[in-house]
């Protein structure tokens, strides 16, 4: 199909006439494809009836045209150049059965579909930025309202955290008898435990030392710890604000008073 | 589809001199008011709508459209503009949810609750060995995880704390007794596989103390 | 007497676990569309319209009421969006939203991967018989039109672009397949991928793509 006698249609000087006109264009190009598509709209056929060797001439003489202007073309334009004028002795000479190569005919026809498939797609860009735009013929709202965003927060846990929590919480006590379980000591905490709940009825002020708990005012030893981390504990309380402290004079006796605020 | 050229019958300009008819305005005035980033005053209206035409009866019948409807069309100052309508102003939030771990704080203290229920935070205190923040439990209350319980009958009556319903079913645990305990738990590696050293005495001296079940293993609870 | 206004019997939010009405999920969706300038996906619908609700059936009789008004529901891919009708973009003047001119390489390049999605930098070449610019498909992703699509299996596992819904928004296309005269450039054969016919021996270097005949008239290869 390539192989059409309006091959000779286009005499060499018409074709040079075109190749002077686009080469005043040669960087308005997109590539070699290009040129050769707008080579063939002067076939002014349908691109599938195109003469791929007409085309192929067009083409060198352009080539030939831009050399003798001393315009440098672009390496990719010499390249189609090479392989159009071997597609064109392609085409002309009769195939040779020990070339083991595609046929003229199928190089030929493969170019035709490179060049309708360009031009395809051209058509449907055009096609594309030709449709109603957004933004141009076509509006989004112009006040959106904005959708807060209320963050809430989930809390998860597995039971695994929830058991890991315990058996570190228990292992922590399994040493307890080591360093804490000694007799004569009262520890803070323990302290702590004891006053909190006690302080409620301390309406007056009291001795420090009637909170001492059973059995640890006899042991000096043992009096000594539990004063010591019951003042303490008391400390501590009253930095939390639940009850006021009072001592007379040095070494008078040390006492407590719940904080009068909840009256 | 809505690429095709209009019919050129219904083109409004092709009546040069004559205004469009008035649901042809409204559907303007509708777009025109959609589409700005601020509300329109009425001359403004008829400013950018073709000649002659009345934007106020146009207004008029929009509002009569959208009455009703999700969108309302709403006078602002002496121009207007399209709002959601009050009632789904909801709508408009979105929640998002952040899934968070709970504080090392939090799941001692959920764990103390549950392997010891019922509990009063000075229990749970000397438990943990260190202070609840007030913050800690009402995150739990809050979660629905824990609730209160029923007053200790000691001095000060405190509180006590319980696990609930929905802790269960998050956990997937039937009760508070299906808490694996604590030789399951070393069994499980949880624990260290140190023995531990003198468990069976350090048990007893610890029941000498005032809350004698603060130690208990799980279900033993009073 | 009682003569007040108000029937509270008739208020939607006493039954709190039942979806509201048809018609009441019809106005929320009408809200909640005309909030948002971007497309809404018809799930982020249905999660911020009360439990229960189906807004596919409510959407359809939203579409219906806006069918010929001054602005219209329209798809976008899975989300929905109300946009001013097309017949009235000449009174839009004032809202036109001025876009960097696209050079002619990029609407070509944008075309080609509409056309034939998913498709890989070396395709575009061997379509377009040149080279792509890097900064071609930057300002084509930037502009958010085009994103990468799955790496094709093939040596070298190129990666694949495609276009987003973004940029079927900007266009006004429901999807992908609306593309105009897409079904025609199919059939005619021309969103194959066509290879240039066999080479004999230059056909082996063929199979990495990637460098050699980025013009890829048949046989320029090397």
């Amino acid at each position: 199909m390539s192989e059409t006698p309006e091959t000779g249609n286009v005499t060499e000087i018409d074709a040079r006439r075109a190749a002077e006109a686009l080469i005043v264009d040669v960087d308005g190009f997109e590539g070699p494809l290009d040129l050769l598509l707008s080579l063939s709209r002067t076939q002014k056929v349908d691109l599938r009836r195109i003469s791929v060797l007409a085309l192929a001439e067009q083409y060198l003489v352009f080539v030939d045209k831009a050399r003798e202007l001393r315009i440098e073309l672009a390496a990719d334009y010499l390249v189609m150049a090479a392989w159009l004028a071997y597609l064109k002795s392609r085409l002309l000479l009769p195939p040779d059965p020990a070339d083991e190569g595609p046929s003229g005919e199928d190089m030929a026809a493969h170019l035709a579909f490179q060049l309708e498939r360009l031009e395809a797609m051209r058509d449907a860009a055009a096609r594309l930025m030709g449709r109603d735009r957004l933004g141009r013929d076509v509006f989004a709202r112009g006040q959106p309202e904005t959708v807060g965003r209320v963050r809430r927060a989930q809390f998860t846990a597995s039971l695994l955290d929830l058991m890991q929590a315990y058996a570190r919480l228990r292992t922590k006590d399994d040493f307890r008898p080591f360093v804490m379980d000694r007799n004569a000591i009262l520890t803070m905490e323990e302290a702590l435990a004891r006053l909190r709940p006690l302080i409620g009825y301390a309406g007056e002020w009291t001795d420090l030392a009637s909170y001492l708990p059973d059995g640890w005012t006899a042991d000096p030893l043992r009096r000594r710890s539990a004063l010591a981390s019951t003042f303490a504990a008391a400390l501590e309380l009253a930095k939390a604000g639940q009850l006021e402290l009072d001592q007379a004079e040095n070494f008078a006796p040390i006492r407590l008073r719940a904080t009068r605020d909840k009256a | 589809m809505n690429d095709t050229p209009q019919a050129p019958d219904d083109l409004p300009n092709d009546s040069l001199f004559d205004a469009p008819p008035l649901a042809e305005q409204e559907r303007m005035v509708e777009a025109v008011l959609f589409a700005s980033a601020e509300p329109v005053m009425e001359k403004e209206l008829a400013a950018r709508l073709p000649h002659g035409s009345d934007p106020a009866k146009a207004l008029v019948l929009l509002e009569k459209r959208y009455e009703g409807r999700g969108v309302r069309l709403v006078r602002v100052g002496g121009a207007w503009a399209f709002r959601t309508a009050p009632d789904l102003s909801f709508l408009m939030r979105r929640e998002v949810v952040e899934t968070r771990k709970l504080s090392r704080a939090a799941i001692e203290t959920l764990a103390i609750i549950a392997y010891h229920q019922p509990v009063t935070r000075a229990e749970i205190e000397e438990i943990r060995g260190v202070g609840v923040n007030r913050g800690t439990i009402d995150q739990l209350l809050e979660m629905d995880w824990v609730r209160l319980g029923r007053r200790r009958m000691t001095p000060g009556r405190p509180v006590t704390f319980v696990v609930t319903e929905t802790f269960l079913d998050h956990f997937g645990l039937e009760s508070a007794r299906d808490l694996p305990g604590l030789k399951e738990l070393r069994a499980a590696g949880l624990l260290d596989n140190r023995p531990p050293p003198a468990e069976g005495e350090a048990q007893e001296t610890d029941g000498s103390e005032e809350d004698g079940d603060l130690f208990a293993p799980p279900g033993s609870g009073d």
